[in-house]
């Protein structure tokens, strides 16, 4: 079920440069069904800025009804949101769209991630390690203070980093390393820019994949129709990012 | 107790309440969230003859106190409307206010004449007022002779009542307004986004891919307010007013301003349950200001 | 060195900041707080031909990201801005754009005439768009073929070159653009406010005393953006744009867009040092995007 | 001089129902000429309420550099500046505008005041009686809720509380007192209501008499002609609230 919540924020964080950890809590968190799902936060009580902005869900607490996001403070919107100080609510709507499908990996699977695309896989990780799927994280940031989450996603699995820069881990994109690794995996789950999925996808045509999109969005719930993708499909037909994705099989949506 | 019913030609609302067309699609995301069946009418996303793909993304972007958008009338088309939307909605004890959009004359009749023979539509509202499309669409809107003609070939096929929805990218809406009148409507819709554009900060690129959009939000209300104003002192007809409004004190504004009821759009996007939340708070809000009822506070500022 | 620069007819402007008409007074205020040879122009309040008082008050309201005002051309006349403002602005190295308005043409040519002849005068702007006044001015910013005729008849008796400034509250932007370049007009500035209205809310009144007023500030910069940058499609005539700008990320849109040079009117009020902040801002910011001049930066999102 | 300064917010706390009292501390003080001017507050960082907000001066210490408003926290940007807490910086414009004339109450002066316009009133009663002039105090309130600084001014001369609900003091308005007060006073000083202004005016024909006035505002520093009233002194000349007043003698504005 969709909910509209106060949330109260548990824990608020720099982690990187210009990116953000919060921690909040509310019943919101028992809905959440899995991971790559978002939540569509407004992060003012005025009308301005005016719209929600879309936060994917970054690690789940059941037993603490918290969540965590991770997100990079950059415009208006994430800006007065990194205000949020502990104690403070946020109103968020939530959760939705679809995610990763866990039941798909059989034995190992690479996740792979860019940026800000990093955080929903940190509890796909979670989960697929919990049934015993081994993870291999290639995760791409643009520069060393960019980084996070390298030590948390270490301790769920063998875990590559690049950075555009050179000043941490690989030098270039994840497709570097992407390169160098054994095709030994039987699914690929990957969240992060536009041009990074289609590289991924082309890395990898014969493998089963899933891949989340980015889009601007209205509404958040379908009914918009501002977050569209064209999809292999249906030639009459568009797939929308907010409740048919973000999260959408290798394939599906034309870019 | 504080009356909300509002009756209107086709439409006897129970409160002048309803979503603006296209910003709650055919009312399936919102049902998920609240009971339909609460709401004065439901104003559904445009729907064209065949199926429409809209525009290519990013379709919306923000800006200070609005946003823009150009979806281009995306929708499934007539067939499917009828064939799965409509019925689907007649779950709800609402009405229905089908907006009929194209790109000719013709366009317009056929899905004028097959969707308001649809048993739970009431009203048609007739789109000639999106800034979002190439072809037809705004240019509809802004020549009062062709808004009269297109009124009057719709009217002669409806089954039901026939609202006008104005452009507000016009030098004189009250012309507008009277051409419509003329032309048969039996009601009058306003206003639409008003036309502009936002650039990247980086680039220079306009950030909608269709370059311009429709402004909407309450960055527009003054501007709507006074169109409303201004064609209520020009015609009788009765008027759904929007543009801008997110709380119960815009409603006034609007009903004051000579709206009959309101539609409530982007504020949608902002607070889901916006509708259901004015609509508790109208009857407080009425009392308050010392009317037993809409009908009797609707044109206020008129009379004072 | 970034070049800031700007060559238009009459106006050799230091940079392309200045404040917009009627939101700086004739200078003195601002004087105050810094030095006015900062600016690359002062843009002066509306002068007519005799004293005008203007309207009532309440002569403002504030609105969402936005603000309306019915000053209704208040000004001490001709006589006394020739007498004394203008000599008093000639202690700074600034051009001075004379924004000039009246209610029939005999009044426009009148204040044109003289204004003109000023030694600080550089430019005219004919303020053929004022929302707030019952006769003339926006009419004739409306019918293109008045703005045509007015425009020559200003033109015939200016001594500096003339600048035409137009009104977003019409369908077709371009048509006027296009009838003020047969005029004769240089340039154009655009835009002014669009006409809107706030209601109190406990009444039901209109706030402002004039009924309806100008709506300027952040809320209309969308739409401003949009007809500058339509208007730069079909005129090669330089283009002062306004709307809504608050800083200097705001001026590089309407640069963008294709305004040769920009106004800064709403934003005085919020921040009285917004004009030379946004002047010292601009070289970094045009270097950050790879220009080394503002003259290059101008209507690159047309070449993209 | 007019400054534009991020003042610090030394204390903010409510004294009334819906009345605050803020105290801010910085340079802008030293330029604080005569009680009765005020200063143009932004009170968001936005534009979002657009508008600046005009604030009298209520109490100026310039020692230590600090100066209190008194304000009804009503509308969207008094809301916001109930907000600011201590240590929260305030973009203040000011100071504004011209004041009350200290230097024309020769021996006993009438003091005046409605609802929030009772706070300039404090500072013109300290400056009064440091010049040995005594200052009789009648001030006009909603209710007893409403009611602040009572025991402020009482320390510094007779006051006299009117209540609209009589639930203390006199019930009625400030002229119901004035009525039973001798006119033994060289000078009255009032701000309030308009409708209280011209009352005041209309009881004291003969005496020396200034008035504080209130108009919708644009740039508060006389640039714009929104805040103009008509003036007995010319058919054809408005003044300016913002920079000719707020105060003017009695007789010179007509409302
Ligand atoms: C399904 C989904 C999940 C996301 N998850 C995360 C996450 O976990 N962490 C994170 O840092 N970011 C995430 N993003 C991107 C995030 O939504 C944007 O960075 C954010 O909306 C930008 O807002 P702003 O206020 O910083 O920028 P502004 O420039 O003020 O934004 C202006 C408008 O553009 C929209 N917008 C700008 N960039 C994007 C973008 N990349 N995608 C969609 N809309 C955008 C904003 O939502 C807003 O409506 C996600 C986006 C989507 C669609
Ligand atoms: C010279 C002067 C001194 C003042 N001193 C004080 C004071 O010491 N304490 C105090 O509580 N109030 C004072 N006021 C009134 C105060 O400015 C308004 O109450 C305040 O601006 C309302 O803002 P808001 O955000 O609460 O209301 P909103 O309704 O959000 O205001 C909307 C717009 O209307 C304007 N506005 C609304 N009411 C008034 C008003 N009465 N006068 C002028 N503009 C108004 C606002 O400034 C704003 O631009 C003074 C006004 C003036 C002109
Ligand atoms: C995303 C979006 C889609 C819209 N689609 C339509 C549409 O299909 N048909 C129509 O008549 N109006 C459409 N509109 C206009 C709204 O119905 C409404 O007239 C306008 O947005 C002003 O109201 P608001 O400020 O409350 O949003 C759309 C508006 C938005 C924001
Ligand atoms: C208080 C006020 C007074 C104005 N007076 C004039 C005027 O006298 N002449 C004129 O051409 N425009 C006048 N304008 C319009 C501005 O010059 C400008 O075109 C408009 O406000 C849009 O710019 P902005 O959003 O930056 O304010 C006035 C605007 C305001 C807010
Ligand atoms: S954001 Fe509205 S349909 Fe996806
Ligand atoms: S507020 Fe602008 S002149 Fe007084």
């Amino acid at each position: 079920m969709i909910r509209q919540e106060k949330m109260v924020v548990v824990s608020q964080q720099q982690i990187a440069r210009n990116i953000f950890e919060l921690i909040v809590k509310g019943d919101l968190v028992q809905d959440m069904q899995e991971p790559g799902q978002f939540v569509h936060i407004r992060v003012a009580d005025s009308f301005e800025p005016l719209l929600r902005r879309p936060i994917s869900i970054a690690e789940i607490n059941r037993e603490e009804s918290q969540f965590t996001m991770i997100y990079r403070s950059e415009g208006r919107g994430t800006s007065l949101l990194a205000e949020k100080a502990v104690g403070a609510t946020i109103d968020v709507l939530g959760p939705l769209g679809h995610g990763f499908d866990v039941d798909a990996a059989k034995a190992k699977a690479y996740l792979i991630g860019g940026g800000i695309g990093v955080p929903p896989l940190y509890q796909l990780a979670k989960e697929l390690n919990a049934k015993g799927v081994e993870t291999v994280h290639i995760l791409g940031f643009e520069s060393k203070e960019a980084v996070f989450y390298e030590e948390k996603f270490k301790a769920l699995g063998e875990t590559h980093i690049a950075t555009v820069d050179g000043s941490h881990g690989t030098q270039g994109f994840v497709t570097h390393i992407l390169n160098e690794l054994p095709k030994d995996f039987d699914t690929y789950y990957s969240c992060g820019p536009t041009a990074m999925l289609e590289a991924v996808q082309w890395a990898y045509p014969e493998k089963q994949g899933f891949l989340s999109y980015e889009q601007r969005m209205g509404c958040g719930i379908g009914a918009c129709f501002a977050c569209v993708c064209r999809t292999t499909k249906s030639e009459t037909d568009y797939i929308k990012v907010c409740s048919d994705g973000p999260v959408f099989p290798a394939g599906v949506v034309i870019v | 107790m504080t009356n909300l019913t509002v009756n209107l030609p086709g439409l006897n609302l129970k409160n002048p309440i309803m979503p603006a067309s296209g910003c709650f699609g055919f009312g399936k995301e919102y049902a998920q969230l609240y009971d339909l069946s609460q709401l004065g009418a439901i104003m559904i996303k445009a729907t064209t003859a065949e199926t429409r793909l809209g525009n290519p993304t990013p379709r919306v972007a923000e800006t200070s106190s609005g946003m823009l958008n150009a979806i281009g009338l995306q929708n499934p088309g007539l067939e499917k409307v009828m064939a799965s939307e409509l019925p689907w909605l007649e779950q709800y004890d609402t009405s229905i206010i089908a907006n009929v959009a194209g790109s000719q004359t013709e366009d317009y009749v056929e899905v004028a004449r097959a969707i308001s023979s649809a048993p739970n539509v009431h009203a048609l509202e007739l789109n000639i007022s999106c800034p979002n499309v190439k072809q037809g669409g705004i240019t509809f809107g802004t020549d009062p002779n062709i808004a009269r003609a297109l009124t009057r070939a719709v009217k002669d096929v409806s089954s039901v009542p026939v609202y006008v929805k104005l452009s507000p990218n016009v030098t004189d809406i009250v012309q507008l307004a009277k051409a419509v009148e003329e032309g048969g409507a039996d009601g009058i819709t306003m206003i639409n986004t008003l036309l502009g554009m936002r650039l990247d900060e980086k680039t220079g690129r306009p950030v909608i891919a269709n370059i311009t959009g429709g402004l909407s939000g309450p960055a527009i209300k003054p501007v709507a307010l006074r169109m409303v104003y201004e064609v209520r002192k020009h015609t009788d007809l009765p008027i759904i007013g929007m543009g801008g409004i997110t709380d119960v004190t815009d409603v006034i504004d609007f009903l004051s301003a000579g709206a009959n009821a309101v539609a409530v759009g982007t504020a949608n996007f902002v607070n889901p349950f916006v509708c259901p939340e004015i609509i508790a708070a109208l009857p407080e809000k009425l009392h308050d200001l010392g009317y037993e009822s809409v009908e009797e506070l609707v044109g206020r500022s008129h009379r004072l």
